[in-house]
């Protein structure tokens, strides 16, 4: 086989997971800029095009619009728990005050059998069809996971030598977190970022399904799927078109995921024998 | 309908399974207490009332075999049946005065029909005999036979104190309960109108998507309150039928006649006339039911068929709104998801009055305090209607005093009239007189009813006999008349 | 050990504590209580208020809350401000359903995940190992609802095979009823399970000890079994005691579609209904649950790898 | 008498690089082959060689016959490439630990955490034994207790010491007629690895052959028969141990007495693991630092060695006692100034680890000049670069990142990092361990240097023979306690304490003339009389890292 043929093939999986993730992230980015305005028509009309939905809306159109909150309340719920949990883990980790860490992780043991779908109906039902609400109730639920989870990559980084030469060099502290603690925690961070983006999705796209969510009229593609999952015999696009872009996104980002934590870990398999 | 193969003849036996919408924990087995219609179908297949409704929501006999007023439409004398409990006991004229006295105790607030019978005047009501009661109203009423068939009006037995072991006149005795789950009955062989023909009746609950798949699973012979969609895709199908009561709830936008901008009533008039209602009903009610008139209860007893249907104008609407100023302007329409169609038809709603250049921003609110919210909030909102008498839709939401009063529809002339009909023992000159009401509300009013929807059951092919009637009345979650083929 | 035990009791009992305060406090902050839930076409909001009194939803937040915690701790969990019936008795009719949901499904994913996680493992990058782990992660990224609404209409709808939903059905009789919800629980538990065991066998299999158990002629079968599996099962089991939240959330949907009368949907109608005492014994029993399972969680780890550490 | 193992023209190769180029050595039953060179001349490919295994993407070529039978797969020149990279599969799954049981070098990290180690231990013996259970006769071979409650413990239960015997009582339980032992002394103290030197003479009574890969020469000298010496993949030596190099004499040095004014000292100084004092680790030590002097800190694995130096960095933090610097109260180094933190620096034990595995090496030492003497980025590079030239790390090999350096090197960076402080005083923590003769002594070289321009050194170490020559005063630590201090050459030639005199009387290991002991090293009692040195001269003690001729090869 010739060289340029086996890189290609080699790349092919990183290629495959891009194109799965960046056609509903781009979607979901641009969909809402694309001119397409179409006359409305009957509920679950399959005539040109994507046919249309429910509500007499044309799907393709829906398609484009509907990913800003699907992947946006998925994805910003995961990065705001980061944000949070992950500084949180960060500090604890850091921190040489054993009340910080035990005042920081002690609240979250509190937080962490509290059932999530307590968490998200209580705000589902009491802030209704808000996307901010759901997204920072997602937040919340994984907050002290991911604080964990961060505490214990950054803790085996933070207490091992390399922090004390860096601190024997007086690297200031924010340098030490960042560049090297931090980057330490990045591999673990990759393989839980896969299961947390796609379980965030789903959350969400649960709660929406179960009528806790966004409003029945909003074009999210979660929201879609379950409108129009009755009618999917009547007129199928409405219901797979969006169900394809979540499984698009959620399976590339994992496989995405999967490469990356592959690369950043050395492998000794060659001593397997087959 | 069904029911319309007359050639097979009924047969007996069996268990039928009906599935209806669960209320979990909220569901009863105490016949006043009554809210859903899975509670109301259960309790009807083990209690009675005095009086029921017919398919067109006018009162019909029931363990009241005949009923008379006196001339003022006070005092009410009611010839009982001769029935019996399932305990084996006759129903006597003491039965009556206990279930209505139970229903009144100010001690259990939660009985539904202590405020639709309020006007009764329980020291004054007497069992004339054994059979005959006379009862006797505070404030006279032409249509309190209709209030005897309202929701949790059934008759229990004299002293009946445990909800939990159920003894009424119905045809079903009752044999087990979970709440949120099934309720299951056997046939009772002394029925008074003829012993049902199935042998056990299931009574169950569980969410649409669960109806659907129960009754095409062959899990359920009978779903209740089915979707549009659902009947669209079945139809298709050969696996189940569905039995549409036509037009039977009411669906309608409602503007507070006292808030700006609907206290104009230009501004209100071109709402109504910018409301594209084969739309709504075409997309919201996926075609399944008819355009609505601004009035409740179409095709019910004493409903203005009459007066012309409302159309579309939105030139009209224009001016109207031009005048008023509020073209350009911004109103905020307060919905919920409380009810299925609500955010759909106010979403569809917008764009239509968007069309006239006045926005209508959807705000959405939580679905169970909606109810209540709605009395207080807003300036527009999302109200649906299930079946009742025409003239028990007006004393709840449109006198000063109703407690449903969502369009603050507050006239003391409209009360007065309203009061008069009420006393009005002539039944053509009740209906005469309500016309009048009915027209000044079409006109004037803060309700736009767009639509009726149907009201749709699905059904096993082999459930016969189950009648398209609206929900509320009697035919409506009746199994003792049918019977699987 | 023993004291290990009963620091992470007093630490459980008190997280149960601060956790009912937590979801009254939650439940407080809901608009409307039990009383305005019964406000329909049917009450009038004079009777509504009487309710409301009579219920005692009148009295301040504080007192409610001492009075049902009090009553907790002599062991009543109050009663349903809906129902009007024992708490206790809500969570029982609820909890076993749900149970029996959770256990099947572990029986079927727990070897199924185990097995794939070592056949992905021990093949890392290889082409069964991308087979498996594109099935499962297919799997896994579709949403739950579409899995089930496509399960249905096959084999309850289209084929007749199972029962398509609980309504009117009884485990006891009937045990098909639980092909359905634990087909569809399954694929997204396996995925999560199976990617832990095979990241664990991938790292027991590169630790020095395993390389030198195969150096000192230990055969394949047994370095997998003995030397792999216990140390690749760790992550595993840690990964499970998590999954049981997400499969909760799964479970929810699950019983939803399935009309299967649970745990979840109690839950959530006692939040829908605000009916505080209802939710709190829910969240009780469920927050121990979570707690008893990370703790044997734990022990189990510190059973198969004796290192582990307990506490942290 | 037929050798178990006879390897002949033995190469490896990765791509086109030649890893092991025609290599031929023989083992016999009841004798000990070794084979010594630099680090990176091929002494593990080779031995792993006898278990057919090899690394990723190298190809073994040549003949390996063990126990009569060739594991490597005679190919035909320009044959496509077979997928076991020139090995017999199914001959290397026969012989392993049946014939061949292998002991790889950090033999603690060996052991399956999982598994109690008579399971394990048992395990091995019913697989090549035919079921026969021989877990007591292997640990007691192995001089471990064999009682039932030791097999029912886990490994790490055990010290570091009692592991390592572990994994050499799972090698001979396999009852291999082969043991391949890979550095079997690094970081052993000397007591310690004379202990092993018995355990592995008795073996080779019973008949086993051994093949010693290691640079330690003394402990090859006092075990093997047979020599090879390697460089970069070839055989450049070999015979028996005579074509080993002498032993280099290195000089205990009289010490000074000096009673000038400390720079550093520490005053009742303890530590503790865990908070107020509980799991004491150091007890009330007194130690004092005058300028441009060096401290010698030596003691048995685990007295408490690198606590003390991690307490005068401060690094260890629960620690009583007062640690003061030109008579200025010495905090710990969280809460030291700049200037503080300059003049104390410390160089880990654990030199990997102490290096930030995605940044390259030179950045990483130059960053100390930057921040503590604020120099700029390029001097700081220039600098930088210009300490690992002067300590044999070429700015080639320093442009890596560190797991592209060989220890060696990167302890060497170490020092370089620490060094670009210009500290006043610098605390070393065995750092020649990775290094052969000619890296010591540019270390030393270099630090003798800087000392002479007045910084001070505390060197801890567990090469006797390396401390008695470079420090001033020598002082022994044994179970958290100092138990002799003193001048180099009176503490080696006068023991005071009883554990200063075993240390130093097994350093003499693999001296012509000192026998080895047979005793339980357990006993109090000395048993060796030739350890009885001459009252006056202070007595010439080997360095334990002494090795080859050539470079390593990165
Ligand atoms: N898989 C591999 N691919 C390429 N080069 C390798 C591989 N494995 C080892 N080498 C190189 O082969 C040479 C010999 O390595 P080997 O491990 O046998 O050395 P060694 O003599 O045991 O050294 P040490 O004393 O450091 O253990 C080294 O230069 C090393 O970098
Ligand atoms: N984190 C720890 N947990 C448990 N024990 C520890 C820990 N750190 C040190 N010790 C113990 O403290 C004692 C002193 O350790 P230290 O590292 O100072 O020894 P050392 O003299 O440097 O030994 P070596 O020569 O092996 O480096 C040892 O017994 C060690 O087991
Ligand atoms: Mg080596
Ligand atoms: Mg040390
Ligand atoms: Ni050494």
């Amino acid at each position: 086989m010739s060289a340029p043929w086996q890189s290609l093939r080699a790349r092919m999986p990183v290629a495959v997971s891009a194109v799965l993730v960046l056609i509903p992230l781009l979607v979901a980015i641009f969909g809402p800029f694309v001119p397409l305005k179409m006359k409305p028509g009957l509920p679950y009309e399959s005539g040109t095009r994507l046919g249309t939905d429910g509500l007499g809306r044309d799907v393709l159109q829906l398609l484009l619009v509907g990913g800003r909150t699907a992947l946006g309340m998925a994805v910003g719920a995961v990065v705001l728990a980061y944000l949070i949990g992950g500084t949180i883990g960060l500090v604890a980790a850091s921190t040489r005050h054993r009340w910080v860490d035990e005042g920081l992780i002690r609240p979250l043991d509190v937080l962490l059998p509290l059932p999530s779908l307590l968490v998200i109906s209580v705000v589902a039902v009491g802030w209704r069809a808000s996307p901010l609400a759901i997204t920072l109730a997602v937040a919340l639920v994984n907050v002290p996971t991911v604080a964990r989870l961060v505490r214990a990559a950054a803790l085996d980084a933070a207490s091992g030598p390399v922090v004390e030469a860096l601190r024997m060099q007086r690297e200031s502290w924010v340098a030490i977190q960042l560049g090297y603690v931090g980057r330490s925690v990045l591999g673990p961070v990759a393989a839980d970022l896969g299961t947390r983006i796609t379980l965030a999705v789903f959350l969400v796209a649960s709660v929406n399904f179960l009528g806790l969510g966004l409003s029945p009229t909003a074009p999210d593609w979660a929201v879609s799927v379950s409108r129009n999952r009755e009618g999917v015999l009547l007129q199928p696009w409405a219901v797979v078109a969006p169900a394809l872009m979540l499984v698009a996104f959620t399976l590339g980002f994992n496989l995405l995921a999967d490469r990356l934590v592959h690369r950043s870990r050395r492998t000794a398999t060659e001593l397997v024998d087959r | 309908g069904s029911g319309d193969s007359p050639a097979a003849a009924p047969k007996s036996g069996g268990r039928l399974r009906a599935v209806f919408a669960g209320g979990g924990a909220k569901e009863v087995l105490d016949p006043h207490l009554q809210s859903l219609f899975v509670d109301i179908a259960r309790h009807k297949a083990l209690y009675e009332k005095l009086v029921e409704l017919g398919p067109d929501l006018k009162p019909v006999p029931r363990l009241a075999t005949k009923w008379e007023a006196d001339a003022q439409a006070a005092t009410w004398r009611f010839t009982l049946r001769d029935v019996t409990f399932h305990d084996g006991k006759a129903l006597t004229s003491q039965d009556v005065l206990y279930s209505l006295a139970r229903i009144a105790d100010p001690n259990a607030p939660e009985r539904v029909a202590q405020s639709s019978l309020a006007a009764l005047d329980l020291r004054r009501c007497k069992a004339i005999d054994r059979r005959t009661v006379e009862l006797t109203l505070a404030a006279p009423n032409a249509e309190f036979p209709a209030l005897l068939a309202g929701i949790g009006t059934q008759i229990v037995r004299d002293g009946f104190k445990n909800p939990a072991e159920p003894n009424g006149t119905g045809a079903f005795r009752y044999s087990s309960f979970e709440p949120g789950r099934s309720m299951v009955a056997t046939r009772f062989d002394d029925y008074w109108d003829g012993p049902a023909r199935i042998e056990e009746l299931q009574i169950l609950s569980a969410d649409a998507e669960a109806r659907a798949n129960a009754v095409q699973g062959g899990q359920a012979e009978y779903a209740n309150e089915m979707t549009a969609t659902f009947a669209r895709t079945a139809e298709a199908g050969r696996a189940v039928k569905i039995v549409a009561a036509k037009g039977s709830t009411t669906q309608a936008f409602v503007m507070k006649v006292d808030r700006p901008p609907f206290d104009n009533s230009d501004v209100r008039l071109a709402f109504k006339l910018l409301a594209d209602r084969q739309r709504l009903v075409d997309v919201v009610l996926a075609g399944r039911g008819a355009v609505g008139n601004d009035l409740f209860g179409k095709g019910f007893q004493y409903y203005p068929a009459d007066l012309p249907q409302r159309e579309r104008d939105v030139d009209q609407a224009k001016a109207l709104l031009k005048k008023a100023g509020l073209i350009g302007k911004e109103v905020e329409i307060f919905t919920s998801d409380a009810s299925a169609g609500f955010v759909e038809a106010a979403t569809l709603f917008a764009e239509q009055v968007a069309e006239a250049g006045v926005k209508l921003k959807v705000t959405t609110g939580s679905a169970q305090t909606y109810a209540k919210d709605l009395l207080t909030k807003g300036v527009i909102g999302s109200h649906r209607s299930g079946a009742m008498p025409i003239p028990q839709y007006i004393t709840d939401r449109l006198l000063t005093k109703s407690p449903f009063n969502v369009t603050h529809w507050r006239r003391p002339a409209f009360d007065a009239a309203f009061a008069a009909a009420q006393v009005q023992t002539d039944e053509a000159a009740r209906e005469a007189k309500y016309g009048v009401l009915q027209k000044t509300l079409r006109d004037e009013g803060g309700i736009l009813a767009w639509g009726h929807p149907d009201f749709l059951v699905a059904i096993s092919p082999k459930l016969q006999g189950v009648q398209a009637v609206p929900p509320n009345t009697l035919d409506s979650g009746r199994f003792d008349k049918v019977w699987l083929a | 050990m023993r004291s290990y035990a009963a620091q992470r009791a007093v630490l459980a009992l008190a997280q149960l504590a601060v956790l009912s305060i937590l979801v009254f406090v939650l439940t407080a902050l809901l608009p409307g209580d039990a009383a305005d839930m019964r406000f329909t076409e049917t009450l009038t909001p004079d009777q509504v208020a009487r309710l409301r009194s009579q219920l005692g939803l009148d009295e301040p937040a504080i007192e409610r809350f001492t009075h049902w915690f009090g009553n907790v701790l002599t062991g009543d969990l109050g009663t349903s401000l809906i129902s009007g019936g024992p708490v206790a008795d809500i969570v029982k009719a609820s909890v076993g359903a749900t149970l029996v949901l959770t256990l099947a499904t572990l029986t079927v994913v727990v070897p199924l995940a185990v097995l794939l996680g070592l056949v992905m493992g021990t093949r890392e990058n290889g082409r069964l190992d991308r087979v498996i782990t594109s099935i499962t992660l297919a799997l896994s990224a579709i949403p739950d609802f579409v899995i089930a609404v496509v399960l249905i209409t096959l084999f309850s709808l289209k084929l007749g095979w199972l029962p398509a939903t609980w309504v009117g059905g009884r485990l006891l009789t009937n045990p098909a009823l639980l092909v359905l919800p634990v087909a569809v629980l399954l694929g997204r538990t396996v995925c999560l399970l199976s990617r832990q065991v095979r990241a664990g066998t991938i790292n027991a299999l590169n630790a020095e000890y395993v390389v030198q158990a195969r150096r000192l002629g230990v055969p394949r079968r047994q370095l997998l079994l003995r030397h792999v599996l216990p140390n690749a099962a760790v992550p595993g089991v840690q990964e499970l005691a998590r999954t049981g939240d997400t499969l909760l959330g799964g479970v929810l949907v699950v019983e939803a579609i399935f009309a299967i009368p649970g745990f979840a949907t109690a839950l959530v109608d006692g939040v829908e209904t605000r009916d505080v005492p209802v939710v709190q014994g829910l969240t009780l029993v469920l927050a121990a649950a979570a707690l008893l399972i990370n703790l044997a969680a734990d022990l189990i780890c510190n059973r198969l790898v004796p290192r582990t550490e307990l506490l942290r | 008498m037929k050798p178990l193992v006879e390897v002949r023209g033995l190469s490896a190769a990765a791509g086109t690089a030649v890893l092991v180029d025609g290599v031929d050595f023989k083992v016999w039953p009841g004798q000990v082959t070794a084979l010594v060179g630099a680090s990176g001349s091929g002494k593990t490919t080779s031995a792993l060689a006898l278990l057919g295994e090899r690394g990723r993407g190298v190809r073994l070529s040549g003949e390996v016959a063990v126990d009569g039978v060739n594991l490597l797969r005679v190919e035909a020149p320009g044959a496509r490439a077979a997928s076991g990279g020139g090995v017999d599969l199914a001959a290397a799954a026969a012989i392993r630990g049946r014939v061949v049981a292998y002991m790889p070098q950090h033999p603690g990290s060996a052991l399956n955490p999982a598994r109690r180690i008579g399971t394990a231990i048992g395990e091995l013996s019913k697989l090549h034994n035919h079921g026969v259970d021989g877990v007591v006769e292997a640990l007691r071979a192995a001089q471990l207790p064999a009682d039932r409650s030791t097999q029912r413990r886990f490994p790490h239960q055990f010290s570091g010491g009692q592991r390592q015997r572990i994994a050499l009582a799972q090698a001979l339980a396999c009852r291999p007629k082969v043991l391949v032992l890979d550095e079997p002394s690094t970081g052993l103290d000397s007591i310690t690895r004379l202990q092993l030197v018995s355990e592995l003479r008795e073996l080779t009574d019973r008949g086993l052959g051994i093949l010693l890969l290691s640079h330690d020469l003394d402990l090859v000298r006092a075990l093997a028969q047979d020599v090879v010496v390697l460089d970069a993949g070839r055989v450049i030596d070999a015979g028996g141990i005579d074509v080993l190099p002498a032993a280099t004499k290195l000089q205990a040095r009289p010490g000074t007495t000096g009673a000038s004014t400390p720079l550093l000292q520490a005053m009742n100084l303890s530590a503790a693991l865990r908070t107020r004092g509980r799991d004491p680790i150091l007890q009330e030590v007194e130690l004092a630092v005058p300028p441009g002097s060096c401290v010698g800190v030596v003691g048995r694995s685990g007295s408490g060695k690198t606590t003390l130096a991690r307490c005068l960095a401060g690094l260890h933090e629960r620690h009583t006692g007062r640690i003061t610097l030109s008579d200025q109260p010495l905090p710990v180094l969280r809460k030291r100034s700049a200037e503080q933190a300059r003049q104390v620096q410390y160089v880990w034990q654990e030199v990997r680890g102490s290096f930030d595995e995605r940044r390259r090496v030179d950045d990483q030492v130059a960053r100390t000049a930057e921040r503590l003497r604020g120099v700029g980025p390029v001097e700081a590079k220039a600098e930088a670069v210009a300490t690992l030239a002067r300590l044999g790390v070429s700015a080639m090999v320093a442009a890596r990142p560190p797991s592209q350096l060989s220890g060696g090197e990167l302890q060497r960076a170490a020092i370089a990092r620490a060094l670009l402080a210009r500290p006043e005083v610098l605390i070393c923590d065995e750092i020649t361990t990775a290094l052969d003769e000619h890296g010591t002594a540019l270390v030393v070289e270099l630090l003798s240097e800087l000392q002479g321009s007045g910084m001070a050194l505390i060197w801890v170490s567990h090469d006797l023979g390396l401390v008695a020559a470079v420090a001033d005063r020598v002082l022994v630590l044994e179970a958290g306690r100092v138990v002799e201090v003193g001048p180099p050459a009176t503490v080696m030639a006068k023991p005071a304490h009883e554990t200063t005199e075993r240390l130093v009387r097994a350093a003499r290991l693999g001296r012509s003339g000192v026998g080895l002991p047979a005793v339980d090293p357990g006993s109090r009692a000395p048993a060796v009389p030739e350890a009885v040195v001459p009252e006056e001269e202070p007595p010439p003690v080997l360095t334990s890292c002494a090795d080859t001729r050539s470079e390593p090869q990165r």
